[in-house]
């Protein structure tokens, strides 16, 4: 190995590399009170990026409603927690895939389902159903045909393994996501309420665990790639795409339930982006505690990889764990039994840091609390752009016969049964409204006469004209799917789709859709419990005039039927009268 | 009716057929796991959907060739019953238990959909329950569920009425070459096949999914009622 | 040493994967592509003193799990 | 004219199928059997003048749909 022969200069021009601005930067170098190390600075510059830190929806996202006597978990946790009777909790999110999903449509969505799934049985939640909210560009470019053609293929092949029925969806078109489609997967899981599995670590001393997949050189900070050759090898090294592997996925679900049913895991946190530097640092930050890891102990599946291609691997199907020590030689059991890798990496410390040792050297130790609290927090500038006129009633050029049927075979309307069909909609055995069935889907709480109904909306055409009655709108919706099957709405849980949030007027679109959802959740008691942001979904064309997708505030939501026997669905019965509610 | 439920790494509607099965004959199935090899007890064994070892390699490769597929084996061999569905078929051919393999669907896609069955073999433990021809609703859920053989191999299963189900439309229609009636692209439309001594039967859909009252319809019952009724007997 | 195993569909077995990859080529253009075939290939690295053992034990494989010999045939190189 | 393409992940992308597969042959009993990695071969016989002209249009068959360059590398080969 010849590391340290080419060990990069760590300075402004990395770090700007790295996607650090001069003054994150700078704020990197008064908490280090020295030059950090390369692996140091990949985790700065991945812990305070917009997707792990959150910096620019920070502080609009605080004003959404979170709080009912049914809520369990808010925002914060893994997934949002609610009460569904019985004893029981639903857990459920929404999570997008937005970039991998147009450079390698197939994995990107594939990979995307497995991270959504693994947020909730992290929670000790069997997870039993999944949602896909698809937005592509215009059906007549022949790249589109691509990215829908993978993106369902890859969400059926990675659900359709795991054993996980997906029940319910949303696909729209419009040339605004041509280059950059959305694909925003949900997961819905049940849990008993006394067993419900948090990330805040507790314990100095207690083994931390590693469990899953090998890490390789996946998917790493695409940084690497542009920041100078430290490496003559640098093209082998070149971040690859994540290939997800399901089934690993499903034996690592059984394996964390079964260890779940013993009282052996203090605190438990999958390894999304940035794997193992987020895992590590939030349990760690989350329970106040110092975390020491050796890499050397790091199951890896290629060899020779370095502390920072370590740190910053987004390698799927891993978890990180701390468990109790005296219960780790049983979990070990269970994990060997499932086949999977099961090591201890570490054990927490009172220290405060976050220390990393690899091959006898130190090879990061940051102080986790400015790395947490000082984090950058931005109040971008914020444009609004006022609600066009009203449109008028049209004159009816084409008559309502030829109206109907151009609307009917608009690509927005067209049957999604060809989508559908893909994805297995039974497995688990206790689906009552598959896709088609009912306005939401609706799934039997095992051994109980009791259902959840869940939907995922969002009109991002209604969006761009204004973007408060977008994000109104689709919580309302929302609702209405839900109790148009029977069931009581319970909460929400939100994908933020937007374009850059540097562009004031893309500000303006993000907070006006927050405050139409927050208006509309307080309206119908209907909170926010877990959600996800994504911004910067824009593309460019050959004069760099960036063009940004419509403003896409997805909504997934949760319900739940009392009794079954109750159920609604859509079809017409042979005889009947047929009610209208509401103004037309 | 003792039954045992085979759960391979991968194995996903063990649940499913654990419902269906203690639903109707009010007995809950012995879990058994791939490592086991004792089935002393059992009436029945199944082997359940879900893509086994990820369904890598070929479906169900890898899982026909685990400890407990070697029991299975003399389990039939004495005479058991086996009933693999789905992934559980597939384990079936490549354990070469049943004759023919199963390819990928004839359109390259996953199908999720209901699909219709009709009777042709009656007169064995798993079908006792319909009369020749009778037709029901079964849900699919399969990437390769194209059963092919070489022809002979279908002659001689037709000769000896070991063809258990064949895909038709809802009244009964078989059509071997139109997707709406036959939409995997399955050899002759074969959905089921039998072993030469009955006790062995294969089928890609899933009757266990239909037939619990308070999901839906209930076709999927007569399967189950006919192997009740074979164990009491 | 390096072993190599190709696995492909007996011949008169049909071969969906394959009629669907020639239909797309069509579709894109590519006139008169005849029959297309997909096979499999398995490189293993296996213990053996010789290409012959190598060869032997990759066989050995193939039969055991490699290949379905109901519908594939198998051909095994020991890989230089 | 026949050719064949070869489609192989590229290095260092994971291989599900090839962890799988090489797992289950160590529980059938090969011991050391080390990284197995599942690769693909398509057989295509298009119409070309020269070995090289078939080549050519292999390639440009695998670009646009054989293989998925953004994880696989390809290799053609004129086959005789
Ligand atoms: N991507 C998808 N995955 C699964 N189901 C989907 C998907 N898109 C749409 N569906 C299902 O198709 C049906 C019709 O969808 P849609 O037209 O969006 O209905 P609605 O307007 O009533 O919400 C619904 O049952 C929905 O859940």
């Amino acid at each position: 190995m010849n590391t340290a022969v080419s060990a990069p200069v760590i300075d402004l021009e990395l770090a700007r590399s790295f996607g650090l601005t001069d003054e994150e930067y700078a704020k990197v170098l008064k908490i280090m009170g020295r030059t950090p190390s390369l692996t140091e600075l990949g985790i700065f510059s991945v812990m305070w990026s917009e997707h792990c830190s959150y910096k620019s929806s920070r502080r609009h996202l605080r004003t959404l409603p979170t709080k009912a006597p049914w809520v369990i978990h808010g925002p914060g946790e893994n997934a949002g927690v609610v009460d569904i009777g019985d004893g029981l909790a639903a857990i459920f999110k929404m999570e997008s895939h937005n970039h991998p999903s147009f450079i390698e449509p197939y994995q990107g969505a594939a990979t995307g389902v497995g991270g959504i799934l693994r947020d909730v049985f992290t929670m000790g939640a069997r997870p039993v159903a999944n949602l896909n909210a698809l937005r592509f560009g215009d059906p007549s470019e022949a790249d589109t045909k691509r990215v829908v053609d993978g993106v369902v293929r890859g969400i059926g092949g990675y659900g359709n393994c795991v054993g996980v029925p997906t029940v319910g969806g949303e696909v729209n078109f419009h040339p605004s996501y041509n280059g950059n489609p959305l694909v925003n997967a949900m997961t819905v899981g049940i849990a008993a309420q006394d067993r419900i599995f948090l990330s805040a670590a507790a314990g100095v001393g207690n083994p931390v665990v590693y469990v899953g997949a090998r890490t390789g050189r996946d998917g790493i900070h695409g940084a690497t790639m542009s920041s100078a050759e430290f490496d003559e090898e640098s093209a082998s090294k070149r971040p690859t795409v994540q290939v997800g592997d399901p089934f690993t996925e499903k034996l690592l679900i059984e394996a964390c339930l079964e260890l779940m049913a013993t009282d052996a895991v203090v605190a438990i946190q999958d390894m999304g982006a940035a794997g193992l530097t987020s895992s590590a640092v939030e349990m760690a930050s989350k329970g106040g505690m110092g975390i020491e890891l050796d890499l050397d102990a790091v199951p890896q599946r290629e060899s020779g990889m370095t502390a920072y291609e370590m740190m910053l691997s987004e390698s799927q199907e891993r978890m990180l764990m701390v468990l109790r020590p005296e219960r780790t030689e049983e979990a070990r059991r269970i994990f060997e039994k499932w086949d999977l890798d099961f090591a201890v990496i570490g054990h927490l410390t009172e220290s405060g840091h976050i220390v990393i040792r690899h091959r006898g050297q130190t090879e990061a130790d940051i102080p986790l609390e400015p790395l947490a609290d000082e984090a950058p927090v931005y109040d971008r500038p914020v444009q609004l752009t006022p609600p066009p006129a009203p449109v008028l009633a049209p004159a009816d050029p084409v008559g309502i016969e030829k109206a109907l049927l151009t609307l009917l075979e608009s690509p927005d309307l067209a049957s999604r049964a060809w989508i559908w069909n893909q994805y297995d909609s039974t497995v688990g055995g206790q689906t009552v409204r598959r896709p088609g069935g009912a306005d939401a889907a609706v799934i039997r709480v095992e051994g109980t006469k009791r259902g959840l109904a869940m939907t995922t909306d969002c009109t991002p055409r209604y969006g761009q004209a204004d973007a408060w009655v977008g994000g109104a709108q689709a919580v309302a919706e929302a609702w209405r799917n839900l109790t148009a099957t029977g069931a009581r709405p319970l909460a929400v849980t939100d994908n933020l789709n937007f374009g850059s949030p540097e562009n004031p007027q893309i500000m303006g679109q993000f907070v006006e859709a927050i405050r139409g959802m927050g208006d509309a959740c307080r309206a119908l008691d209907f909170p926010v419990v877990s959600g996800n942001v994504s911004l910067y979904n824009e593309t460019r064309d050959e004069n760099g005039q960036a063009t940004a997708i419509l403003p896409t505030p997805a909504i997934g939501a949760v319900g739940v039927i009392d009794d079954l026997a109750h159920v609604t669905g859509m079809q017409m019965p042979a005889e009947g009268t047929i009610l209208l509610i509401g103004e037309t | 009716m003792k039954a045992g439920i085979v759960v391979f790494p991968g194995t996903n509607r063990e649940r499913d057929m654990i419902q269906a099965l203690t639903g109707i004959s009010g007995n809950t199935p012995r879990i058994l796991w791939h490592r086991e090899e004792d089935l002393t007890g059992l009436d029945l064994v199944v082997l359940p959907g879900g893509f086994s070892y990820g369904d890598y390699l070929r479906s169900g490769a890898m899982a026909a060739h685990s400890p407990i597929m070697k029991a299975v084996r003399r389990f039939a061999e004495r005479g058991g019953h086996v009933l693999g569905v789905c992934n559980g078929f597939q384990i079936l051919t490549e354990a070469r238990l049943l004759p023919g393999a199963l390819l990928r669907n004839a359109g390259m896609r996953f199908l999720s959909q209901d699909c219709f069955l009709k009777i042709e073999a009656p007169d064995s433990a798993f079908t006792r329950g319909w009369q020749k021809g009778d037709v029901f609703r079964a849900p699919m859920a399969h990437g390769d569920g194209n059963y092919t053989a070489a022809p002979e191999v279908l002659d001689r299963l037709e000769g000896e009425g070991r063809i258990a189900f064949r895909y038709c439309g809802p009244t009964g229609e078989v059509e071997a070459e139109d997707r709406a009636f036959n939409p995997n692209g399955s050899a002759r439309a074969i959905a089921g096949v039998l072993s030469e001594n009955r006790r062995v039967c294969g089928l890609m859909p899933h009757p266990e999914n239909l037939t619990d009252p308070a999901l839906g319809p209930t076709d999927g019952q007569p399967l189950f009622r006919s192997l009740v009724e074979t164990f009491i007997a | 040493m390096k072993v190599r195993v190709f696995v492909s569909l007996k011949e008169g077995v049909l071969d969906p994967q394959g009629k669907a990859v020639g239909h797309a080529l069509e579709n894109l253009g590519f006139r008169d592509v005849g029959e297309v075939r997909i096979s499999r290939v398995v490189d293993l690295d296996v213990p053996a003193a010789t290409a012959q053992e190598a060869v032997e034990k990759g066989e050995a494989m193939a039969r055991a799990l490699l290949a379905n010999e109901v519908i594939e045939d198998f051909r095994v190189e020991a890989a230089s």
